[in-house]
């Protein structure tokens, strides 16, 4: 147990030191929710009528892209062949090693859309809704994202396979949290869609952490 | 002086909300940037003078 | 079986379509040293990270005082410390914090007096709080050996400890270990240098590409 | 001549003479601040249309100005640094940065609560917002930049390099969303709405504007003594100097 | 001219070697393109008039991600020292290795983006400009993100730090590439979008090539 | 100031707030053998990157056949080889891949006949057509070395050449470079191993940290 709570300690710590990655992160989420007007055109009429869709892409994205991080420095430096060696049961140090990622990569995304639904003319009921959908969606998306992450170790170009092999997995977490916003646009309750994305979350948190190990396991031989 | 009393004055006609707030923020913005720049300050110093005194 | 060491019974290991070693078996007691020697290439890191259960062995096994370790691998990985090519240290973490963070890890309890004066030891306190990444390859090697001042494990198995260092460094080392051997440990050791190690017992094992 | 002028315009002399700079800078900020403020709330009269509200362009523009001015100087010493591969310009490149990144945001966030109470909508997708929006993000980026590099004389020549690439950028970009925005007639507003300027107004934007300036240069220098003790912390002059004020003190 | 040669050949060999990059930057084109319809919704008037947009964004997106790529291996394995101090012009190599990135992520996107554009519901000469209009942008996509890449070298996270750099210099490519397209789309001639889609590739290529070699030199430094 | 070799005037170097060396002064004739030896951290991988231009010296200059470098860049380029800490190979290509490459980037003129007689010279031609990848340490860096046997360039730079190789390959190594010294080369060397090369002239610079 101690070993989790340092492992966790010790990633928030390296966040820290770079805190511009927390800050890219984020930015990355806004610079992409920010290019599609420019893309589209900036009629409000269709910007609310697709913001859903494109919030929550974003932050699927910004989500994804961090995940290269997870393992990879642990990987090249060695901790993680002495993480392996460790008489620790493997999965908990990946729980540990996902709540530092959400916490660094998701969360800040949560408290941010918001404002960027603003910008997309969303009201201010569809925009709760968005809060809740993104708090619980993106744990599923940190956790899913770590098999992938472990999958890739050690490959080139591993940024691009990772994107592959998750995305398929994370559409389910798309449509139910788009679908949610979408939802509560029209006036009708989200809370459908909202116990669909925290069963989807839970199942991911008993699952993924064990899939993970392996996948290290896996990538170190 | 177009303001009838000092009500009307911080009323801003209707629109205080919005008015304050963007004077506030200026304020509070260029305030707490002086605040960190100074406490950048006293934390350079105080490394430069350890650093001095070990020397010594 | 009442040995209290490590035992390897006809190891063999395969990478790519050849076959690197076959048919390896040694016994190592309390006390003892195993120098793993050959040329570049013949399978020694290989060997080493087989035995720390890093890579699957093609046939054989391998006891840890008395038990197979595929039955009792808690066991064995808390009594082995294994330091490869690779460092195992943040760049961007200093050296206290790495190894602060490393101990934990491996399940060891230390404090911070014990890991300056593991420092001191291997003479690399005085970058004590820089971060990994600005050090030499050579201080970089000595924070990662340092964990050798701290541990009580009782199998060391590392692969080219010496490269890299100065002549002092390999001094202070080398006492390091001998000390470890005299105090009933083991230590499973590659290197392309002479280096002597004063131990009670020492085998040499010779791979040959 | 001009090697001298550089030599003089070394860590060790500057840090002293900015020290003395800085109280003048802040107190005519704050003299031109006070007159600026009260020319615009107490002698610019109600718009006729936009009621009190407007008052909120005596902070947004200047703000707006001072955003892509100190772009511009920034950008000016990144190239004077890595021309003459120099210290103290690529440091007060440096030291420019957060406070035009801080004015961009409040001509962003000025800029909204002006269009809440007149347009109705927090944020449209107007050029000139999203080019203010655009020039946030190349602060950022530069910022960002710096900190992730740890030799500071990287950090300085990347930056600079990355403040020049973008300079021969902002007016591609603000021409290209100035185009995109009239080519999509989607925003039935255009900021020509905005009534004429009253001579009083001009003036008290101008002496806000002033105000920021002053402002600017006060903190730009304040940040630049911090950058250079913390980069120079171990050479000689910054021992002597903290000798000094520590003799001083006793 | 020859070491250009040979830098450009080992790379497409490299890149060859490694099929799945290829076919990764593809697959995330694919993938994001598709995204959107599940995130917004199946109508097709709203898809087709987002088309441009979201397929320039797609498009950028998937340029942008195997940017990482472009330097990172020949700075860690130590190539990038040899080439800095090789008696040859370093824009000149420059130059090749921004080829060889865009045969192998741009080139493919171009092939690729008409068929997308068939499930977005656009009509056949918007699919030829959404062609045309890929084939003069993309070029400057690679040699601006060239920029980018040689920046961030050796920097932990650089992928995300990439977009923050980067995207904001996209932006006009972006507003002309999917202008283009929008403006076939709505009856209109797009040859001026087009005609300064190919003055600003000109430019970065004029442009961009030193710019890169100067943040290489900095970042080995 | 008719010097055919390379002369280093004053050199000092900066890294982070430390000044690693200031006044460094030599002079390398044709022939000569320059050993820059220290310990760990001393700042010998500093020195060479810095005569290769690839870091800034904080002051001084280096004269190459009497020119001063920073105005004849290319000329000195042309005319070095160096070889630092890393392999500069490419894990995906085979070692002849690797090799031909290089030496076209180089601007040098090779046949694959030269090639596979190069890695001969330091015997790893067994592993010729293997990804580098799957290459041991000392076998990768045996690639990285045989560019010696294919080089006509005057200066070699060779950050620790001996580190990880097996006894064998140091001989070979040792005896190529005396080879290259016979001929009117020269190098700077910097190694942690006792090394004996032959040389017309041998000069020892020795850091301090
Ligand atoms: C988020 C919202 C806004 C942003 C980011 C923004 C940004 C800017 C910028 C960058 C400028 C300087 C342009 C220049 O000097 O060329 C500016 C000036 C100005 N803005 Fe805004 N603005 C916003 C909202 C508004 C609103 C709602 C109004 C009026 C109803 C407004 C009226 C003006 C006026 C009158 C100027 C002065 C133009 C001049 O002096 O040439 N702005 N704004
Ligand atoms: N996938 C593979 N295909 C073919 N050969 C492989 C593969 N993986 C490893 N090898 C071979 O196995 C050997 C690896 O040996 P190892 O790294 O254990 O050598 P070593 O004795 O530690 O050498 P060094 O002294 O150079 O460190 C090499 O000869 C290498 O060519
Ligand atoms: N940014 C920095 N901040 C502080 N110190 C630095 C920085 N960069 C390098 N150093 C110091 O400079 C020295 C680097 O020296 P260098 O790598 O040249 O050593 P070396 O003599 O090659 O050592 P080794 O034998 O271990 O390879 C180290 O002592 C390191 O701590
Ligand atoms: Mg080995
Ligand atoms: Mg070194």
């Amino acid at each position: 147990m101690r070993a989790v709570v340092t492992l966790l300690r010790r990633d928030l710590l390296l966040a820290f030191r770079r805190r511009s990655d927390v800050a890219t992160t984020l930015f990355f989420f806004l610079i992409v929710a920010s290019l599609f007007p420019l893309g589209v055109g900036p009629e409000p009429a269709v910007l609310s009528r697709i913001a859903p869709g494109v919030l929550w892409v974003a932050a699927l994205l910004a989500g994804m892209l961090s995940l290269t991080r997870m393992f990879a420095s642990d990987f090249s430096d060695g901790s993680l062949e002495q993480m392996l060696i460790a008489p620790q049961p493997l999965p908990m140090l990946v729980i540990a090693k996902v709540l530092a990622h959400w916490i660094v990569c998701g969360l800040p995304v949560v408290l941010l859309a918001p404002m960027i639904g603003l910008q997309y003319a969303l009201p201010n009921d569809a925009l709760l809704v968005l809060v809740l959908s993104l708090l619980l969606g993106t744990p599923a998306l940190s956790l899913i994202g770590a098999i992938g992450a472990a999958l890739t170790l050690g490959v080139r170009g591993s940024g691009l396979l990772i994107a592959l092999l998750v995305l398929p997995l994370y559409i389910p977490v798309l449509i139910f949290g788009a679908g949610a916003v979408a939802a509560s646009q029209h006036g009708v309750s989200a809370e459908a869609h909202l116990s669909l994305l925290a069963a989807f979350s839970l199942l991911s948190l008993v699952l993924a952490p064990f899939a993970t190990a392996a996948a290290l396991r896996i990538s170190v031989e | 002086m177009h303001w009838s009393s000092w009500s009307a004055f911080f009323n801003m006609g209707g629109y205080a909300f919005y008015v304050w707030f963007s004077f506030g923020l200026t304020a509070l913005c260029l305030a707490w940037e002086i605040l960190a720049v100074r406490k950048r300050r006293d934390v350079a110093l105080n490394l430069a003078r350890l650093l001095a005194q070990d020397k010594q | 079986m009442t040995s209290k060491g490590v035992t390897a019974v006809d190891l063999s290991c395969v990478r790519g379509d050849r076959i690197l070693f076959k048919h390896i078996d040694f016994t190592l007691e309390p006390g003892g040293l195993l120098y793993v020697l050959g040329e570049n290439g013949s399978g020694k890191s290989s060997l080493l990270r087989l035995l720390c259960g890093l890579i699957k062995a093609e046939s054989g096994a391998i006891h840890w005082q008395g038990a197979d370790v595929k039955h009792a691998l808690e066991v064995f990985q808390s009594d082995l410390l294994y330091m490869g090519h690779l460092n195992g240290l943040k760049e961007d973490m200093s050296p206290i914090e790495n190894l602060q963070v490393n101990a934990h890890l491996a399940g060891d309890n230390v404090n911070k007096q014990a890991i300056l004066s593991a420092l001191e030891a291997i003479d690399v306190k005085r970058c004590d709080s820089l971060p990994v990444r600005v050090l030499s390859q050579g201080q970089k090697k000595r924070v990662a050996l340092s964990r050798l001042w701290l541990t009580k494990r009782k199998l060391w198995i590392l692969d080219e400890p010496f490269a890299a260092l100065d002549s002092t460094s390999v001094d202070l080392l080398v006492s390091r270990i001998s000390q470890h051997l005299s105090n009933g440990g083991m230590a499973i050791v590659t290197t392309h240098q002479e280096v002597v190690i004063s131990a009670q017992s020492t085998q040499v094992l010779r791979l040959s590409a | 001549m001009n090697i001298n002028w550089f030599k003089y315009s070394s860590p060790q002399t500057f840090y002293p003479l900015a020290g003395r700079m800085i109280p003048w800078f802040a107190w005519i900020a704050v003299i031109f601040a006070v007159i600026g403020l009260y020319i615009s709330f107490f002698i610019a009269p109600t718009d006729f249309q936009q009621g009190e509200a407007y008052r909120i362009i005596f902070v947004h523009v200047p703000a707006a100005w001072m955003s892509m001015f100190i772009y511009m100087v920034m950008a000016g010493w990144a190239a004077l640094g890595l021309s003459l591969n120099a210290r103290l310009p690529a440091m007060m490149a440096q030291a420019l940065a957060p406070t035009g990144a801080i004015f961009t945001l409040l001509a962003l966030v000025t800029g909204s609560f002006w269009g809440k109470p007149m347009w109705g909508t927090w944020w449209v997708w107007d050029a000139r917002l999203t080019s203010e929006l655009i020039l946030l993000f190349l602060y950022l980026g530069f910022i960002a930049l710096q900190s992730s590099i740890d030799d500071p004389r990287k950090a300085d020549k990347a930056g600079a390099l990355l403040a020049l690439v973008g300079v021969v950028n902002v007016p591609i970009i603000y021409f290209s969303v100035k185009w995109w925005n009239t080519l999509h007639q989607g925003s039935t507003i255009s900021m020509g709405a905005a009534p004429k300027m009253v001579t009083t107004m001009l003036l008290g934007m101008l002496f806000m504007a002033l105000a920021f300036w002053m402002y600017t240069i006060a903190v730009a220098l304040m940040r630049v003594r911090c950058i250079m003790l913390e980069r120079e912390r171990a050479s000689d002059w910054v021992k002597v100097l903290l000798l000094k004020a520590t003799g001083g003190n006793a």
